[in-house]
C-alpha cells in the first residue's frame, strides 16, 4: 500500500539548519496554505509538475487560436489587391502580433507543456526539481501573455515586427504603447522560460531513474534537455536586448538613436544572437516527439539514437554561430557574410542527420499509420522542404534576393508550421490517451490530418513562388501592377494561399472538434495504446499524483519495451512476455511506503502576478512599480520561508502527524 | 505479437501522401526553372536577370535550386517508398535493430561534400559582388518614410556630371556601366532593391553602404523597399530606369536645365505663387525666386528640416520627367501612355521614357487625390495627434486644405516642372 | 557527445560528496585573497607607467588569472563536480566567443 | 527553492550507490540526496544560472565596447574616471569575495558565531562597494555625464548599474541569512543555502574584475 504522507509535526532534522518545533505556517501568519486537492484551488495553487503541464498547454492553444485569427486577418487582407480588411497600422500590428503570439505565446509554451508534463514520467521521476519554481513559470507565461495582448486595447498593439528592428521601434517613430507593452511582456515571458529551462537541466541530470544513464534517455527527453540549454543562454540575451529598448523607451537613453552616434546593427546582432538559437527552441521539441513517434508505429528503436542525441546536440551549439544570416543585407561587409554563410550551411548537416535516421527507422519497420504517425511523416516531409529552403538561404548572394520576401516567409512557415506545429499535433494523438486517458478519435484525426496537410501546403506553398516572384512581406497590400501574368501571376497565388489559409483553419478547428467529441464520449483507452516503448507508459493513464508507485529501475534505453518483449538474440525474435498491465502490476507492488509530494503554495501565482502590475507601472505610472516591487519582496520572503511541504497544522482538520508507521519519515527537502 | 487487427486504423489514404506534396515541390522547382527571358513574370522576378550582379547571382542560384530540388525529391521518394512498402501488413515485428554506424558516417559525409561545393561558390561570389574597384558612376541614394532620394554628385564618372542633380522615385542609368549606388537612410532601415539588377542592399541611418547595378539593356526595372520600414512601408517603391549612353546624356541635359518661370498671366503662373505659399517651404524647385516685402528678387529655399521627422521632402524641380510619384507607388502617366513606355522595345524605349509627363499623359486623378488630401492616399503619420510625438514635425506630407482651385493652378505649375 | 555524457556522469559519481570535500585551512584562502590583492596592485600600477605594446596582453592577462582564481579556488570549482565546470564554462566559453564576434562584425578589433 | 523527495529512491547498486551530499558536515544524518549525479539540485541550479549570467554580462560589456567611444569630447572615459578611487572600491569588493569563503567554512564547520560575523562584514563590504557606486555615480554625474547625455553615458550606467543591482541583491541575501539564521530558520541544509549565496556573491565579484579592466583601466 501507498502512503502519500503529511509531514509530520515535528520536522524530523533534516540538516542541522532547521530547528526542531518551528511551524511553518507561522511564517506568513495566520495565512493558511492551499492544501485542497480538488476544485479551482487545486489548479490555482498546484504545484504538481502534470497539472501545470496541462495548464501551459492549455493556454498555448488558446494563444494559437488568437495567433491564428490574426493570420487569418492577414491573409484576408491580402487575399485580393489593394486589401481594405485592415487599415495600415492595423495590419503591422497584426503581423507583429500575429509572429509574437505563435512563437512566444504558442509553441515555446507548448513545448514547455510537454516537457513539463512528460520529463519527469520519461525519467521515472515524481515531480521536477523546483516545483513552486515551476508554477512560478507557468504563472509568468500567462499573465505575460495577458499583459501583452491588452496592448490592443490599451492604445494599440506592438507594430515594429517581431524582430522590432530598431530605429523603427523608436518611441519616434512608433508613438503608441505597443512597442512597450511588447518589450514589457516579453521580459516576463522571459522569466518563465529561463526557471523552466533552469528547472528542467537540473530535473533530468539530476532525478533520473535508477539505471537512467543520460545514453539511455528517452529521446524526447534528451531534445528538450538541449532546448532548455538554449534557452538557458538565449534568454539573457533577448534581456539585454529588451532592457536596452526599455531604458531607450521610458527612460531616454540612445542606444539606438542615431542622431546620438548609435549603430542600429547593434540590435539587430542582439536580436538574432538570441532569435537564431530560438528557431531551434521552437522546432528540437517536436524533433523529440517525432523521435518517440516514429519508432513506436514502427515497431522499431530508433535508428542510430547516439547520431539523433549528437546531431541535437550539434544542432543546438551551431546553431550559436549562425545568427548573422538573417543580416546579409544589411552590411556586414564581404567576410563576414562569408563566414556566416558557410556557417549556415554547416547546420544542415546534424540537421540531415536527423531525415536520415527518421526514415531509417520507418525502412524494414511494420508501420501502423495512426495519426500520430502521419503527422510524424508529414513532419520529415514538411520539414525537408522549409530546411531545403533554408540552405538556399544560407547561399548569401541568393539570399540578397530572398530576404524580406515571400519566398523566407515560406521558408519558416514550412519549418515551423511543417515542424513545430506538425510534431506538437503529433504529440497530442500520440499522448493524449496519457494525458487524459482517453484516445483521440482516429476518425476525426485522419480528417484533421489530411485538411491540415493540405491547407498548410496551400497557404505556405505558393509563398515560395510569391516571394521569388519578388513580393516582399510585410507589405500591407500588394497591386496589379507588379503582379505579372500567366502561371506565376501574383494575385492567383495570393488568392491560392488565402483559401488554403481558410482550409488550415478548418484543419485546425477538426482538432477542437476532436478533443470536444472526445472528452464528451470516448471511453477509457487501454493502459498502452500504442504497445508504447518509454517509461512514461509504465504507469496509470492518467498517471496518479506521484507519477510512479515504485521508481522502475532501468536497464536499457526502451525500457518499457524491453519489460514487455524478449528478444532471441540469435535469430531477433521478438516474444511478449509481459502485458503493460502485468508490468504496472509488478511495479505496483513493489510500492514505496513513503513518498512526499511537494504541497501547493499560493506565492508563485503572486510573484508572478506582480509583474505585469509592474509592467503596467513603467508605461502609465509610477506608483504601480512601488507596489509591484513590494508585492515581490513579500512573496519572495513568503516563498523563501515557506517549507515545501504543508505542515499539518495547515491541515483542516490537522492531520494525524506521523504516519502509519510511527518513524521518524526521511525528509529529503532542501529549500532554498 | 497478437494485435487485434481492430486497432489498426485504415491505411488507404496514407498512400498517396508523397505524391501529393511532389507538385508543391514540381511548382518550386517549375520556378527556378523559368530562367529568363518570359516577359509575363512579375516585374520583381527574382530570376530573370538584367545586368551582370543579377546574372552572377543567377548563376549561383540555378544550381544551388536544382541541386535543392534533387535533395528534396529524393527525401520525397524514399519516405513514398518507405510509406508503401514497410506498412503494417500483418508481417513480422521488425528486428530490433539500433542503427549502422557506417551508414550513418556515410550519410553524414555526403551533403557535407555537398555543401563544402556550394560553400566554395558562394564565397567566391560574395567577394565577386562585392568588388567596387571598376565603378563607372557614383550615386547616392537616400532612404526616408517613404520615398527613396537620388543625388548624382559631380563627377568624371556616369559620362561626366558637372552639377550635381538631385532626384526621387526613379533611378536613372547609363546601361552597360558599372554603377555603384551609396546608399543611406535619414530615418529607419530602408532596403535598396532592384531584383533584376542585384539582390538588396540595406539603408541604415548613419551608415554608408555600397551596391552595384549595371543593365545591360533600356527600360524600367521595378524595385520595391523591403525593410519594414513603419507605416506606409508597403508604398515605398522604386523604379530603375537604363538609358543608352546617349539617351542619358539628353537626361542629365534636361535635369541641369535652369528654372524656366511660367509665362505671366498664365494658369501656370498663378500656381507658382500658389506653390510658393504652400509648398515650397517643403519642397525644393531649383532656381525658384520670389519677391520679398523689400521688392528684391530673393531665391525660394525649402526648409523641410523644421517641418519633417526625416528632414527632407522630393525635389520638384523635374517632376514630370519622373513617371510615377510618391514613392514610385502612383503613375503619373495615365495607364495607356505608362503601357506604351513599359512596353517599348529596348530602342524606343529611350525616346519614349524621356518625352515625360505631357499634359495629355498626366494621371490627374491619382495627383490630384494626392494634393487634395496625401495622407488619405498613403498612410502617414501627419495628423496633429501624431504631430505630437514628434514636435510638431510630420512624416509624409501633411493635408493641406488646398482648395480645387489651388489644385488646378498648382497643376498647371507643375506640369511645366520637365 | 556520447563521450563527453559518459565522461560527465562517471565524474558526477567519481566526485559524489567526496573527493571534492577537500578542505582548505582558512589560511589557504587568505593567501589567494592576497594574491588577488598583488594583482589587483599590479594592474593599477600598470596603468601609470608605459611598458608600450605590452600593456594591452598583460592587463588582460593579469585581469584573466584574477578571473580564474576566483572560480578555481573561491568558488570552489577546481575541486568540485565536473558537472559544475561544464554548466559554467558552457556559458561562459558561448558568452566570450558570441560575443568576440559580435564586436568583429563591427570592425571593432581592427579600430585603434 | 528546492523541494523534496521527488527523487527516485535508491533502489539499485550499481546506479549511484554513494549518494551523499553533505557538504562537509560530517554527521551522516540520513539525508540521502539520491540524485542522478550525486550532486544538490541546488547547487546544481545555481551553477547554471550563473553560466546563463555569463551571457547576459557579456551582452552588457559589449554593448559598452562598443559604445565607449562615443560621447561628447570632454566627458569620455578617459576624463572621467577616477582609478585611484575605483581601484579602492575594487578591492573592497574583491576582499569581501574572501569573507564570503571564510562564512561558508565556518558554515561547513558548523560554527553559528563565526559564520555570522563573517557574512556580517561580508554584506558590510558589498554595502562599501555599493555606497562608492553611488558616490561615484553622482559625482560622475556632476561633471555632466547623465544616463542620456551620450551613448557612452548610457552603457556605462547600463553596464555598471547591471552589476550594482546584483551586488544589491547579494547584501540583501547575505543580510535575510544573517536575519534568519539567529532565528534558527534556515531551511534546508545549512551550509549549502550559505555556500549557495557564496557562489552568487563571487560570481558577482569576477564579473567585477572583468568591469574593472576592460572598463576602467584599458583606456579606449
Ligand atoms: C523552426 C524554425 C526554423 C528552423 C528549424 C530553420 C532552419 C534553417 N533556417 Fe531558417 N528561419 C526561421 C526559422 C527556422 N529556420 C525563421 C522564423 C526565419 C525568419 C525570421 C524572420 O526574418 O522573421 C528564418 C530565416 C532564415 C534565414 C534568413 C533569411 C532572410 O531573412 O534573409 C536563413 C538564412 O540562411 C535561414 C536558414 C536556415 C537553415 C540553413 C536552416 C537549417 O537548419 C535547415 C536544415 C534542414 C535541411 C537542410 C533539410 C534536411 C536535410 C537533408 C535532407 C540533408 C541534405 C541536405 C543538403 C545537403 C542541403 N533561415
Ligand atoms: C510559430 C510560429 C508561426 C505559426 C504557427 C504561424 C502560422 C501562420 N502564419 Fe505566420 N508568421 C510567423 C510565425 C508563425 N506563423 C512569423 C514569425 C512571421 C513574421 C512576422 C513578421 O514579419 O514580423 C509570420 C508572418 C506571417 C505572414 C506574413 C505577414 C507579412 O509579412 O506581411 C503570413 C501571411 O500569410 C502568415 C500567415 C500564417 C498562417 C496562415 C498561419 C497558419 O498556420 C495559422 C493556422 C491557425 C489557425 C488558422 C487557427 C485556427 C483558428 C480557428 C479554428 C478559428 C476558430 C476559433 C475561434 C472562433 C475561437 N504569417
Ligand atoms: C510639410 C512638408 C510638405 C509640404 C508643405 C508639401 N509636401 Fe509634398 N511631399 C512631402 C513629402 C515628405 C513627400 C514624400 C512623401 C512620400 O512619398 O512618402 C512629398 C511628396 C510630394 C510629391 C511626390 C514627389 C515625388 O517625387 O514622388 C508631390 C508631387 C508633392 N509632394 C507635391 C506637393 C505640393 C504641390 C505641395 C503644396 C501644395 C506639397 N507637396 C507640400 C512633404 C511636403
Ligand atoms: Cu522603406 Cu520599407
Ligand atoms: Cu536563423
Amino acid at each position: 500500500m501507498t502512503i502519500i504522507e503529511r509531514p509530520s509535526l515535528t520536522p524530523v532534522v533534516a540538516g542541522s539548519g532547521v530547528s526542531v518545533g518551528v511551524k511553518p505556517s507561522q511564517a506568513y501568519g495566520s495565512l493558511r496554505r492551499p492544501v485542497s486537492s480538488t476544485g479551482w484551488r487545486s489548479w490555482v495553487f498546484t504545484v504538481d509538475h502534470k497539472k501545470l503541464g496541462i495548464m501551459y498547454g492549455a493556454v498555448a492553444m488558446f494563444f494559437f487560436l488568437v495567433g491564428g485569427v490574426e493570420a487569418l486577418l492577414i491573409r484576408a487582407q491580402l487575399a485580393g489587391p489593394n486589401g481594405t480588411v485592415l487599415s495600415a497600422g492595423l495590419y503591422n500590428e497584426m503581423f507583429t502580433m500575429h509572429a509574437t503570439t505563435m512563437v512566444f505565446l504558442f509553441v515555446m509554451p507548448m513545448a514547455a507543456g510537454f516537457a513539463n508534463y512528460l520529463v519527469p514520467l520519461q525519467i521515472g521521476a515524481r515531480d521536477v526539481a523546483f516545483p513552486r519554481m515551476n508554477a512560478f513559470g507557468f504563472w509568468c507565461f500567462l499573465f505575460g501573455g495577458i499583459f501583452l495582448n491588452t496592448s490592443w486595447v490599451l492604445g494599440g498593439a506592438a507594430d515594429g515586427g517581431w524582430f522590432m528592428y530598431q530605429p523603427n521601434a523608436n518611441a519616434l517613430f512608433s508613438p503608441s504603447h505597443g512597442i512597450d507593452f511588447w518589450g514589457l511582456g516579453l521580459q516576463i515571458t522571459g522569466i518563465a522560460s529561463l526557471t523552466g529551462a533552469l528547472n528542467l537541466i537540473v530535473t533530468i541530470l539530476n532525478m533520473r531513474a535508477p539505471g537512467m544513464k543520460l545514453m539511455k534517455m528517452p529521446i524526447f527527453t534528451w531534445m528538450i534537455l538541449v532546448v532548455q540549454f538554449l534557452l538557458v543562454f538565449a534568454i539573457p540575451v533577448i534581456t539585454v536586448a529588451l532592457f536596452l529598448l526599455m531604458f531607450q523607451r521610458a527612460f531616454g537613453a540612445t542606444f539606438f538613436d542615431v542622431g546620438a552616434g548609435a549603430d542600429p546593427l547593434l540590435w539587430q546582432h542582439l536580436f538574432w544572437i538570441f532569435g537564431h538559437p530560438e528557431v531551434y527552441i521552437l522546432v528540437l521539441p517536436s524533433f523529440g516527439i517525432v523521435s518517440e513517434v516514429l519508432p513506436v508505429f514502427s515497431r522499431k528503436p530508433l535508428f542510430g539514437y547516439r547520431f539523433v542525441v549528437f546531431s541535437g546536440a550539434a544542432i543546438g551549439f551551431t546553431g550559436w554561430g549562425v545568427w548573422a544570416h538573417h543580416m546579409f543585407a544589411s552590411g556586414l561587409g564581404p567576410v563576414s557574410v562569408a563566414v556566416f554563410s558557410m556557417s549556415t550551411m554547416l547546420i544542415a548537416i546534424p540537421t540531415g542527420v536527423k531525415i536520415v535516421n527518421w526514415t531509417l527507422t520507418l525502412w524494414g519497420g511494420k508501420l501502423w499509420f495512426t495519426t500520430a504517425m502521419m503527422f510524424a511523416i508529414g513532419l520529415i516531409v514538411e520539414f525537408t522542404i522549409g530546411g531545403l529552403s533554408g540552405v538556399t538561404h544560407a547561399v548569401a548572394p541568393s539570399d540578397t534576393q530572398q530576404t524580406d520576401t515571400y519566398y523566407i516567409v515560406a521558408h519558416f512557415h514550412y519549418v515551423i508550421f511543417g515542424g513545430a506545429v506538425l510534431g506538437i499535433f503529433s504529440g497530442f494523438y500520440y499522448w493524449w490517451p496519457k494525458i487524459f486517458g482517453k484516445r483521440l478519435s482516429e476518425k476525426i484525426g485522419k480528417w484533421n490530418f489530411w485538411v491540415t496537410i493540405i491547407g498548410m501546403n496551400l497557404t505556405f506553398g505558393p509563398m515560395h513562388i510569391i516571394g521569388l516572384q519578388g513580393q516582399p512581406r510585410r507589405m500591407m497590400n500588394w497591386t496589379e501592377a507588379r503582379a505579372g501574368e500567366g502561371f506565376f501571376n501574383l494575385g492567383f497565388w495570393n488568392r491560392v494561399s488565402s483559401s488554403g489559409a481558410f482550409i488550415l483553419a478548418c484543419g485546425v478547428g477538426l482538432f477542437l472538434i476532436n478533443v470536444i467529441v472526445t472528452t464528451r464520449k470516448a471511453e477509457k483507452a487501454p493502459l498502452d495504446p500504442w504497445d508504447a516503448r518509454s517509461l512514461e507508459w509504465m504507469t496509470s493513464s492518467p498517471p496518479k499524483e506521484h507519477n510512479f508507485d515504485s521508481i522502475p529501475v532501468v536497464h536499457s534505453l526502451d525500457e518499457f519495451f524491453h519489460r514487455k518483449y524478449e528478444e532471441n538474440h540469435e535469430t531477433g525474435e521478438l516474444t511478449k512476455v509481459a502485458t503493460a498491465e502485468e508490468v504496472l502490476a509488478d511495479l505496483e507492488a513493489h510500492a514505496d511506503a513513503h513518498i512526499h509530494m511537494p504541497s501547493p503554495s499560493y506565492w508563485p501565482i503572486v510573484l508572478a502576478l506582480a509583474l505585469p502590475i509592474m509592467g503596467y507601472g513603467i508605461i502609465f505610472s509610477r506608483i504601480l512599480i512601488v507596489v509591484g516591487g513590494l508585492l515581490v519582496l513579500l512573496s519572495m520572503f513568503a516563498w523563501t520561508l515557506e517549507p515545501s511541504v504543508a505542515d499539518d497544522t495547515d491541515y483542516d482538520p490537522p492531520g494525524d502527524p506521523r504516519a502509519d508507521d510511527g518513524g521518524p519519515t526521511k525528509e529529503l527537502a532542501t529549500h532554498v | 505479437m497478437k494485435r487485434s487487427k481492430s486497432n489498426v486504423p485504415s491505411l488507404q489514404l496514407v498512400q498517396h501522401s508523397p505524391r501529393h506534396r511532389g507538385w508543391l515541390f514540381g511548382a518550386v522547382g517549375l520556378a527556378a526553372a523559368a530562367l529568363s527571358g518570359c516577359a509575363k513574370n512579375a516585374p520583381q522576378d527574382t530570376f530573370d536577370p538584367a545586368g551582370s550582379n543579377a546574372q552572377k547571382i543567377q548563376d549561383l542560384q540555378v544550381p544551388v535550386f536544382v541541386i535543392a530540388g534533387v535533395i528534396g525529391v529524393i527525401v520525397l521518394a524514399a519516405i513514398g517508398f518507405v510509406v508503401i512498402r514497410y506498412r503494417d501488413r500483418g508481417q513480422e515485428m521488425p528486428e530490433q535493430s539500433h542503427g549502422k554506424p557506417s551508414l550513418e558516417i556515410a550519410l553524414t559525409i555526403l551533403p557535407a561534400l555537398i555543401l563544402a561545393g556550394v560553400g566554395t561558390f558562394t564565397v567566391k561570389t560574395i567577394f565577386e559582388l562585392a568588388k567596387t574597384d571598376d565603378t563607372q558612376c557614383i550615386i547616392n541614394v537616400t532612404g526616408q518614410q517613404w520615398w527613396w532620394e537620388y543625388d548624382y554628385p559631380a563627377q568624371d564618372g556616369c559620362g561626366g556630371i558637372k552639377a550635381p542633380i538631385v532626384t526621387s522615385g526613379q533611378l536613372v542609368i547609363p546601361t552597360g556601366q558599372n554603377v555603384l549606388l551609396r546608399i543611406t537612410s535619414r530615418d529607419v532601415i530602408h532596403s535598396y532593391w532592384i531584383p533584376r539588377l542585384n539582390g538588396k542592399r540595406d539603408a541604415v541611418p548613419g551608415r554608408v553602404q555600397t551596391l552595384r547595378l549595371e543593365a545591360d539593356q533600356p527600360g524600367i526595372y521595378a524595385g520595391q523597399c523591403t525593410e519594414f520600414c513603419g507605416l506606409s512601408h508597403a508604398n515605398m517603391k522604386m523604379e530603375a530606369v537604363a538609358l543608352y549612353a546617349s539617351d542619358f546624356e539628353t537626361w542629365k541635359a534636361n535635369q541641369l536645365e535652369g528654372y524656366t518661370a511660367p509665362v505671366d498671366g498664365s494658369a501656370a503662373k498663378q500656381g507658382e505663387a500658389v506653390f510658393t505659399a504652400n509648398c515650397s517651404y517643403c519642397h525644393q524647385v531649383n532656381d525658384l525666386t520670389t519677391t520679398n516685402a523689400a521688392g528684391e528678387k530673393v531665391p525660394v529655399l525649402a526648409n523641410p528640416d523644421q517641418y519633417i521627422v526625416s528632414g527632407a521632402a522630393p525635389n520638384l524641380s523635374n517632376l514630370m520627367t519622373r513617371n510615377t510619384f510618391a514613392g514610385a507607388t502612383w503613375d503619373l502617366l495615365t495607364p495607356a501612355c505608362r503601357d506604351k513606355v513599359w512596353k517599348a522595345v529596348p530602342e524606343a524605349f529611350g525616346a519614349l521614357y524621356l518625352q515625360g509627363v505631357t499634359p495629355e499623359c498626366l494621371n490627374q486623378v491619382d495627383l490630384r487625390e494626392w494634393l487634395r488630401n496625401a495622407p488619405a492616399k498613403k498612410p502617414m503619420y501627419s495628423s496633429d495627434a501624431q504631430k505630437a510625438n514628434s514636435g510638431g514635425k510630420v512624416r509624409g506630407m501633411p493635408n493641406l486644405g488646398l482648395k480645387e482651385d489651388q489644385i488646378d493652378l498648382i497643376i498647371a505649375y507643375l506640369l511645366e516642372r520637365n | 557527445m556520447s563521450a563527453t555524457t559518459e565522461h560527465l556522469e562517471r565524474a558526477g559519481h567519481d566526485s559524489d560528496g567526496h573527493d571534492y570535500v577537500e578542505h582548505h585551512p582558512d589560511s589557504f584562502y587568505v593567501k589567494i585573497a592576497l594574491a588577488l590583492a598583488l594583482l589587483t596592485g599590479l594592474e593599477v600600477t600598470l596603468t601609470y607607467v608605459d611598458i608600450g605594446a605590452l600593456f594591452l596582453p598583460l592587463l588582460l592577462t593579469l585581469m584573466v588569472i584574477k578571473f580564474f582564481m576566483v572560480v578555481l579556488f573561491f568558488m570552489h570549482l577546481k575541486f568540485d563536480s565536473k558537472w559544475f565546470s561544464f554548466l559554467f564554462y558552457t556559458g561562459l566559453g558561448l558568452a566570450v566567443g558570441v560575443y568576440l564576434a559580435f564586436l568583429a562584425t563591427f570592425r571593432f578589433f581592427m579600430s585603434s | 527553492m528546492s523541494d523534496l523527495a521527488l527523487q527516485p529512491t535508491q533502489a539499485s547498486e550499481d546506479v549511484h550507490a554513494a549518494g551523499h551530499d553533505d557538504h562537509g558536515s560530517h554527521d551522516d544524518h540520513g539525508l540521502v540526496h539520491a540524485t542522478s549525479t550525486g550532486l544538490s539540485n541546488n547547487k546544481l541550479g545555481m551553477w547554471l544560472f550563473l553560466g546563463s549570467e555569463c551571457l547576459l554580462f557579456g551582452g552588457l560589456i559589449s554593448t559598452y565596447m562598443l559604445y565607449r567611444g562615443r560621447h561628447s569630447a570632454n566627458l569620455g572615459p578617459d576624463q572621467i574616471y577616477d582609478i585611484p578611487f575605483t581601484s579602492v572600491s575594487s578591492f573592497v569588493l574583491l576582499m569581501s569575495s574572501l569573507t564570503m569563503v571564510l562564512a561558508v567554512t565556518s558554515a561547513q564547520r558548523r560554527d553559528e558565531r563565526r559564520m555570522n560575523l563573517w557574512l556580517t562584514i561580508t554584506a558590510l563590504l558589498g554595502a562599501t562597494f555599493v555606497g562608492g557606486q553611488v558616490y561615484e555615480f553622482t559625482s560622475f554625474y556632476h561633471e555632466g555625464l547623465g544616463f542620456t547625455t551620450s551613448l557612452f553615458g548610457s552603457s556605462f550606467y547600463t553596464l555598471t548599474g547591471f552589476h550594482g543591482v546584483h551586488v544589491t541583491v547579494g547584501i540583501i541575501m547575505l543580510m535575510a541569512l544573517v536575519g534568519i539564521n539567529k532565528r534558527g530558520r534556515i531551511p534546508g541544509d545549512r551550509a549549502e543555502v550559505v555556500e549557495l549565496v557564496g557562489l552568487y556573491w563571487h560570481f558577482v565579484d569576477i564579473i567585477w574584475i572583468l568591469i574593472f579592466t576592460l572598463v576602467y583601466l584599458i583606456p579606449s
